[in-house]
């Protein structure tokens, strides 16, 4: 249980991470692998707050003057996870605008056959 | 006059020309000759201004190194040289090239050759050497490039193999700065010396693929029958008259002034010496080449093979390392030189009035519509050939005697077959341009025009001048021996003195004109020649009607036909084998860029993956 | 407590494998959200209330309205032919 | 063949992660176990925890790390966002002009409404928490990805009242501005980028953290506008 | 002084300023990023001369180094906005009338960001910033290369941002492992610690940022995306990703290599990947018949020669490839910006349509080939003087390994020569095809030929007298290899 209780993020997180990987490399659907980056992207950002948690820490947040700072977990890779996810979400923006171009020009999203540019 | 004046007027004139030409023709025409004359008069007049005056540093700080200039006799001799036979083919080219297009980038690159090559010759460090090297590499490129076609496959051919050879010099040059700190040429003779002999091969071997390059040793020498037959003819004289004896130089400074003689001597041990390899090399580089040009019918394609020919014997002057031997050497290169650039203005000028033709089996009969192109023919093929009277006799006489002196009859019998070959071919030559019959459609054809006499003619003048009086550039050739560091030969202004090996060209001189007067008078005392037009010959009694004349078309067919098998040039169908093959390896590199993003992406994880592994498997940090 | 996180853990994960899965991309695009929304849950577990509320809204609202307009915009279904 | 090759790496990778656990203590969970986490070297988000509110005055520490500690991030992060924006702004701009304009469905008066009523409140529940992003979780990022949230619903609720685009740019360029404004003028005044240079109040109040909610302000309306501006260009709607 | 931080703030803020002015006023927008390059080159120029005395250290939001983000506006970071801001004018100069279609007022604002995010990254000393100015640099590009919308663009940018953001997601893990072992993102405060903890976690946590930053620095097996993105994006967006972009990558890993990790040991195998990469880069370069295709495969063999001398850990080696990173910038900026009105002229990217060209635009095919002589490193042009420091430095190292694969990589030049050359005459030597359409909108503004001659003219001038960057590169190569001096620099009160 305690090592349940150590790496079950970092597992799920990893997890994610190898999923959204693996999607990246195998599909050939260009917005499944814009699911597959999104996937890694969440994975990372899981990773990133669990780097900052301390078992049965409290949230960096005081609500009152007195409350004791030790028990907080690591308020900066939150700060990160917050750029990372809006950043994530750009790059998604401007991935999906050129997958409907993409579409737009190919009639197609299988990325196997968009090869113009080769060699 | 400091050597800083000559390259800036060098490099001033070709900029100038370059803009000249943009302004007005006659201009640009009058820079260019101006300055190339300019060039040989600077020179001429800073003759003797040897010592520490002329050495001059003109970038102190070029990357932490010092770029220097100088002036010895070693340079001087070569810029001279340089500067005639450049200033010659401009001249020629006035009227060679008129009306041809891109004439002001034609006329500033030749002088920017000519800029690089007294460049390298006056650099006093090996920095500057490689920059000037590197331009004249470039330029002359540019200038073989100018005739388009097929001019454009040989400028490449010359570009890549002078780009191999840069490399391998830029590694040798910095590997000496690596081990001793410095690139001025004159400390690096003193820090050499101690440096082991496995060392001084491996520079003598960068270097050497560079100079062997440009001199077109044997395996190396592929690029320049195309190059030289592809050139512009003015050009052909330059590059084959003295850009491809930037080698030579390179070779000599190296060599001689910078590794020194008695290291280049024991270099290696028995046969395998470095001297005598490379004197095997030079053996080898006169024998096939001369017969190779044998079977040649492009008049410049048969002089460029000489011209690989004939620097063979250079190299086995010059390998020996004996004061005759590198006299011989240094003198055949300025004699060289002076005929092959001479041949090429003939040919320049054969093709100019017949509109461009140079295959011989077309030519002939040329004799009488120009007689000063037959008769720069004439001395330039007796020049070529050794004969007496002209200075290329003196100069295979001191490489024969080397030869026979230090007891190589392989390597003397190698040279005398290449004579042999050298007359054969040259022989087609003169004949088949000149002699025989002349085809109708050159019934009109006209004398060169004055600009191209001139050079035909002094070229001639200095044939006969060093043949009679080889003391003259033999003087200076003892100059650099003596920095160098080669026993004194005993010089008079006929020849030679010593002993042994005496040749007076006085006395050989007198022989040739008793010789030669009793010839003519035996040919007065017999019957009268009578004179008839050229067309007008006959064939068995009766006359032969025009369209039927025998032209002097394949030459020496039964002996091409039994040697050209073992003559094919292997070594270019290898280079253009490997060039093939490496086309296709290119080819299938490119096939790694799929155009699937996946695969991309693969190539990423893989790549992770591959530093994962490694440091799992071996600890790489 | 551990044991929820841990279910939460597995259902974002299956989630994922079902978006890797799904032909119809919609469902798999909605699987995505899931993993969002799962994502979003642990980090309140993990004391990341910020980072929650960013991901709920952003990772699971925006991300979605914007995959299905483009999936509005080109096509529906992965088309399935062996991938090599 | 590919997923398998693709499966080997990937376990090649996954087994480098996993030993990457194995040996010292890693993150804040195993400095904490190893007894070093009071230490502000170790690890300074410690710092800012045990420091952070009485330097910034701002009871959420993430606000505090997020727009001082590391405010130059965010600015770099508005500027992805904004680069997003624009970029998918151009990419479709072609096919805007290609495209016909598609007559949309109204939908019903049912939906228009209960849209039209909800915006507002949806405008305003995300102005409230990118104005109290000091004091409680959530700030500029979330506000301003609620406001989207609000336009999302008005492109789906009422057809055709999409953003001016001619607002959006503005309402972009001047909140940019006045993030980069404020993190200049603590340039000049405290020589310091991005200084906290405003009276920081009293704690918990909503008056207070200096220029924290300032910026917190500026970003909720460029993030707002920004992912307005996105969903409304990849929605397609021509206008 | 003017503080280092304005070289970003102030672009930044003439690009969020843009929107509104383009509502104002049509032509405005067009002349911002001059303006704002204009800036930051005086600026990068003034700040020089401090920053080779000591690294100027700028804290953000007024609190000591490891507790802000900061920049280091070192020699090598001072050194190479300069370039930046240099090629960033020029090609700003160039968009003014190169650019025609799509949308003009959105390149003009892309352009700026990109060229904020990659002062950014060269003068960041976060981890974590350096990574968000990465995306800001990768995300503009991605937008530039697509920006016009066509099939080629669009492709070739949709490849580009699948492999960006995975490299990307990889960066950030690497960051991740770092923050959890040392809890600071400092890179000083990192490489201050580094060498207490020495395990397999960290090798990891480098793994991940090379491969990650890797792809922006178009190392071999992770520069699929290069080709394609080069060829397809406008001449003048190719100009800054060859000529700064992937610099940008590259002088990230050196910073993490060098500075945060001073993992000397793997350098090996970083200089058996560098000439790998510039054997590959060349070799597909030699058959292309894309003009622009051939140059962004020839940036591939060129960044492999930088990679090999950053890999040799000598002051030589890393000035030599600050050099050639200063001398590449100018000439592949050239190249580019040139061969953009000879497509423009010609409507075609075909390398055999440019045949001939010399006659139609002379100044143009005159830049080029003083473009390409520099690249091949011909004296008396600028890559001479660079390549000839890396291999001064390779010789002087004095080992075996070093110089057998320096000798390898000249094949690379050599190579690179023959396919050079090859296009310079058919510049000159080489009639234009028969059926070329004289496009007129190909006629050669004057803000065209402006830049791409003052980059002709820079590369003969820095040729000729390289002490003009020579006195920076030492100081760079120190800023880099130095790691104490930099750790004290910044941290040290």
């Amino acid at each position: 249980m305690s090592f349940l209780s150590s790496y079950i993020h970092y597992i799920g997180c990893f997890s994610l991470i190898l999923i959204g990987l693996y999607v990246v490399l195998v599909k050939p659907n260009l917005i499944k692998v814009i699911i597959g980056i999104n996937l890694m992207g969440t994975g990372v950002n899981l990773f990133l707050v669990t780097v900052g948690y301390i078992h049965a820490g409290t949230a960096p947040i005081f609500s009152e003057a007195a409350q004791q700072p030790e028990g907080m977990v690591d308020p900066v890779p939150q700060a990160l996870v917050l750029t990372a996810i809006v950043i994530g979400v750009a790059v998604l923006a401007l991935a999906l605008s050129l997958a409907i171009r993409v579409y737009d020009h190919y009639g197609t999203l299988d990325l196997r056959k968009i090869k113009a540019l080769r060699w | 006059m400091s050597p800083q004046a000559i390259l800036i007027t060098a490099f001033a004139g070709a900029g100038l020309v370059f803009l000249a030409g943009k302004v007005h023709s006659h201009l640009r025409d009058f820079l260019a000759v101006l300055s190339s004359l300019a060039l040989v008069g600077l020179i001429a007049w800073s003759h003797g201004q040897y010592g520490p005056d002329n050495e001059i540093v003109y970038v102190p700080d070029f990357l932490g190194m010092e770029l220097a200039l100088r002036l010895n006799p070693l340079a001087w001799f070569f810029a001279i040289y340089i500067a005639i036979i450049n200033a010659a083919s401009v001249v020629f080219s006035l009227s060679y090239m008129k009306g041809k297009e891109k004439l002001g980038f034609y006329y500033s690159m030749m002088l920017l050759v000519n800029a690089g090559m007294l460049g390298i010759v006056l650099s006093g460090d090996f920095l500057s050497f490689y920059i000037f090297w590197e331009i004249m590499s470039w330029s002359t490129y540019l200038l073989i490039s100018y005739r388009r076609g097929p001019a454009l496959h040989a400028g490449m051919k010359y570009i890549i193999m002078s780009l191999v050879g840069s490399c391998a010099m830029l590694v040798g040059i910095l590997s000496l700065y690596a081990q001793f700190g410095t690139l001025q040429i004159a400390e690096l003779g003193e820090a050499i010396a101690g440096s082991s002999s496995g060392y001084v091969l491996f520079i003598l071997m960068a270097m050497g693929i560079a100079f062997g390059v440009k001199f077109a040793i044997l395996p190396l020498h592929t690029w320049m029958p195309d190059a030289h037959s592809e050139a512009v003819s003015p050009f052909s004289a330059v590059l084959s008259g003295v850009l491809v004896r930037m080698g030579m130089y390179g070779f000599l400074l190296v060599m001689y002034s910078i590794v020194g003689l008695k290291t280049i001597l024991n270099l290696g041990a028995g046969f395998f010496n470095f001297h005598y390899i490379l004197s095997w090399l030079g053996a080898i580089t006169i024998v096939i080449p001369t017969f190779i040009a044998l079977l040649q019918n492009d008049a410049k394609k048969l002089l460029a093979w000489h011209g690989i020919g004939q620097g063979g014997y250079m190299i086995l002057g010059m390998a020996f390392g004996t004061s005759l031997g590198v006299a011989g050497g240094i003198f055949h290169t300025i004699n060289h030189g002076s005929y092959i650039a001479l041949l090429f203005l003939v040919v320049g000028a054969v093709e100019y009035r017949t509109g461009g033709v140079r295959d011989l089996n077309r030519l002939g009969g040329l004799i009488q519509r120009m007689p000063v192109a037959f008769f720069g023919c004439l001395v330039g093929i007796m020049g070529l050939i050794g004969m007496p009277l002209t200075n290329g006799f003196v100069s295979k006489w001191f490489i024969y005697k080397t030869l026979i002196t230090e007891g190589h009859p392989f390597l003397a019998f190698m040279a005398f077959v290449g004579t042999w070959g050298t007359i054969l071919s040259v022989y087609k030559l003169l004949h088949n341009m000149f002699l025989g019959q002349l085809p109708e459609k050159y019934k009109e054809v006209r004398k060169a025009p004055i600009s191209m006499q001139i050079p035909i003619l002094f070229f001639c003048f200095v044939i006969f001048l060093f043949g009679v009086l080889p003391g003259i550039p033999l003087r200076a050739i003892q100059g650099i021996q003596d920095t160098m560091g080669f026993a004194p030969l005993q010089l008079t202004m006929w020849g030679l003195a010593s002993g042994a090996g005496a040749l007076n060209m006085l006395n050989i001189c007198f022989a040739i004109v008793i010789a030669f007067a009793v010839v003519l008078l035996l040919m007065r005392l017999g019957a009268k020649p009578r004179r008839v037009p050229q067309e007008d010959s006959y064939a068995a009694g009766s006359s032969v009607p025009a369209g039927k004349y025998h032209h002097s078309v394949e030459f020496y067919n039964p002996l091409y036909q039994m040697i050209s098998p073992y003559l094919k040039d292997r070594v270019d169908q290898f280079y253009y084998w490997a060039a093939d093959k490496a086309q296709g390896v290119f080819e299938l590199t490119r096939r790694i860029y799929t155009g699937y993003a996946g695969t991309y992406v693969l190539y990423i994880i893989s790549f992770l993956a591959l530093l994962i592994f490694l440091q799992l498997a071996w600890e790489i940090w | 407590m551990i044991v929820f996180q841990t279910f939460l853990v597995l259902v974002m994960i299956v989630a994922a494998l079902a978006a890797a899965r799904f032909g119809d991309l919609l469902d798999a695009v909605i699987a995505c959200a899931l993993v969002s929304l799962m994502a979003s849950i642990i980090f309140y577990f993990l004391q990341a209330p910020d980072v929650a509320m960013a991901e709920a809204s952003i990772g699971a609202g925006l991300t979605t309205a914007i995959f299905i307009f483009a999936i509005n915009r080109s096509i529906r279904y992965e088309e399935n032919e062996k991938t090599d | 063949m590919r997923r398998l090759i693709s499966l080997l790496l990937l376990l090649i990778v996954a087994l480098g992660i996993f030993l990457c656990f194995s040996g010292a203590s890693f993150g804040a969970e195993g400095a904490s176990r190893a007894g070093k986490l009071t230490e502000d070297k170790v690890n300074f988000g410690r710092r800012y925890a045990s420091r952070g509110l009485e330097e910034n005055k701002a009871g959420n520490i993430v606000a505090s790390v997020v727009v001082n500690y590391r405010g130059f991030d965010t600015l770099g992060e508005v500027t992805v966002l904004f680069i997003a924006a624009v970029g998918l702004a151009a990419i479709l701009h072609a096919r805007r002009e290609e495209a016909t304009p598609s007559k949309a469905e109204p939908a019903s008066l049912i939906v228009f409404t209960g849209c039209r009523f909800l915006f507002p409140l949806i405008l305003l529940l995300g102005a409230y928490i990118f104005i109290h992003g000091h004091l409680t979780p959530g700030g500029g990022f979330q506000g301003g990805a609620v406001v989207a949230s609000g336009f999302l619903l008005i492109y789906l609720g009422c057809r055709g009242r999409g953003l001016r685009s001619a607002g959006v740019a503005v309402a972009e360029s001047l909140s940019g501005l006045a993030f980069l404004a404020v993190a200049l003028v603590g340039l000049a005044v405290g020589g310091s980028f991005l200084l906290n240079f405003l009276p920081k109040g009293s704690a918990f109040a909503l008056f207070s953290g200096g220029v924290i909610p300032l910026i917190y302000v500026a970003i909720g309306f460029k993030v707002g506008s920004e992912l307005g501006g996105i969903i409304d260009n990849l929605s397609g709607e021509a206008r | 002084m003017v503080s280092p931080i304005l070289l970003i703030a102030v672009p930044l803020g003439l690009a969020f300023a843009i929107p509104v002015l383009g509502l104002a006023s049509k032509r405005v927008p067009r002349y911002v990023p001059v303006i704002a390059m204009l800036f930051n080159l005086v600026v990068s120029v003034s700040l020089l001369p401090h920053a080779l005395k000591a690294p100027i250290v700028v804290r953000t939001a007024g609190w000591a180094p490891p507790y802000s983000i900061h920049l280091v506006a070192g020699p090598l970071g001072v050194l190479l906005s300069s370039l930046i801001a240099l090629i960033g004018l020029l090609v700003a100069v160039y968009g003014i009338d190169y650019i025609r279609e799509g949308a003009k007022v959105k390149y003009q604002i892309l352009y700026i960001l990109m060229l904020v995010g990659a002062t950014g990254v060269v003068l960041t000393g976060d981890i974590f910033n350096l990574f968000v100015f990465f995306e800001v640099l990768c995300i503009s590009s991605y937008a530039l290369v697509a920006y016009r919308g066509d099939s080629t663009g669009v492709e070739a940018g949709a490849k580009y941002l699948i492999q960006g953001a995975i490299g990307s997601g990889l960066v950030l893990i690497g960051i991740g492992l770092v923050y959890g072992t040392f809890g600071t993102l400092t890179m000083a405060d990192i490489a201050a610690n580094v060498s207490s903890v020495g395990s397999f976690r960290l090798f990891v946590s480098l793994a991940f940022l090379i491969t990650g930053f890797g792809v922006e620095a178009a190392i071999f097996p992770l520069n699929g995306w290069l080709p394609d993105a080069h060829s397809s994006a406008p001449s003048s967006i190719s100009a800054i990703l060859s000529g700064i972009a992937i610099k940008a990558g590259l002088y990230a890993i050196a910073r993490v290599v060098y500075t945060v990790y001073g993992a000397s040991s793997i350098l090996p195998f970083l200089a058996v990947l560098g000439i790998v990469t510039l054997l590959i880069g060349e070799m597909c370069a030699f058959g292309q018949e894309d003009i622009k295709r051939l140059l962004a495969f020839s940036s591939i063999g060129q960044m492999g020669l930088i990679l090999f001398a950053l890999a040799l850990a000598s002051a030589t080696g890393i000035s030599g490839a600050v050099f050639l990173i200063v001398s590449h910038g100018l000439a592949k900026a050239l190249l580019f910006l040139a061969s953009g009105y000879m497509i423009y002229r010609t409507g075609s990217r075909d390398i055999s349509s440019l045949n001939g060209i010399g006659k139609r635009m002379p100044i143009m095919s005159l830049c080029f080939t003083v473009g390409a002589f520099s690249l091949i490193g011909l004296p008396p042009f600028v890559g001479f003087a660079s390549k000839f420091t890396i291999v001064r430095a390779v010789l002087g190292t004095g080992s075996t390994f070093f110089i057998t694969l320096l000798a390898i990589g000249l094949i690379g030049t050599v190579i690179e020569g023959a396919y050079f050359l090859r296009i310079v005459q058919g510049f000159y030597f080489k009639p234009a095809p028969e059926d070329s359409p004289e496009q007129t909108e190909g006629k050669v503004p004057f803000s065209a030929l402006v830049p791409v001659g003052l980059l002709a003219v820079l590369i003969l001038t820095i040729g000729l007298f390289p002490g003009i960057v020579g006195r920076v590169l030492g100081p760079a190569a120190d800023d880099l290899l130095d790691r104490t001096a930099y750790v004290q620099h910044v941290m040290g009160d």
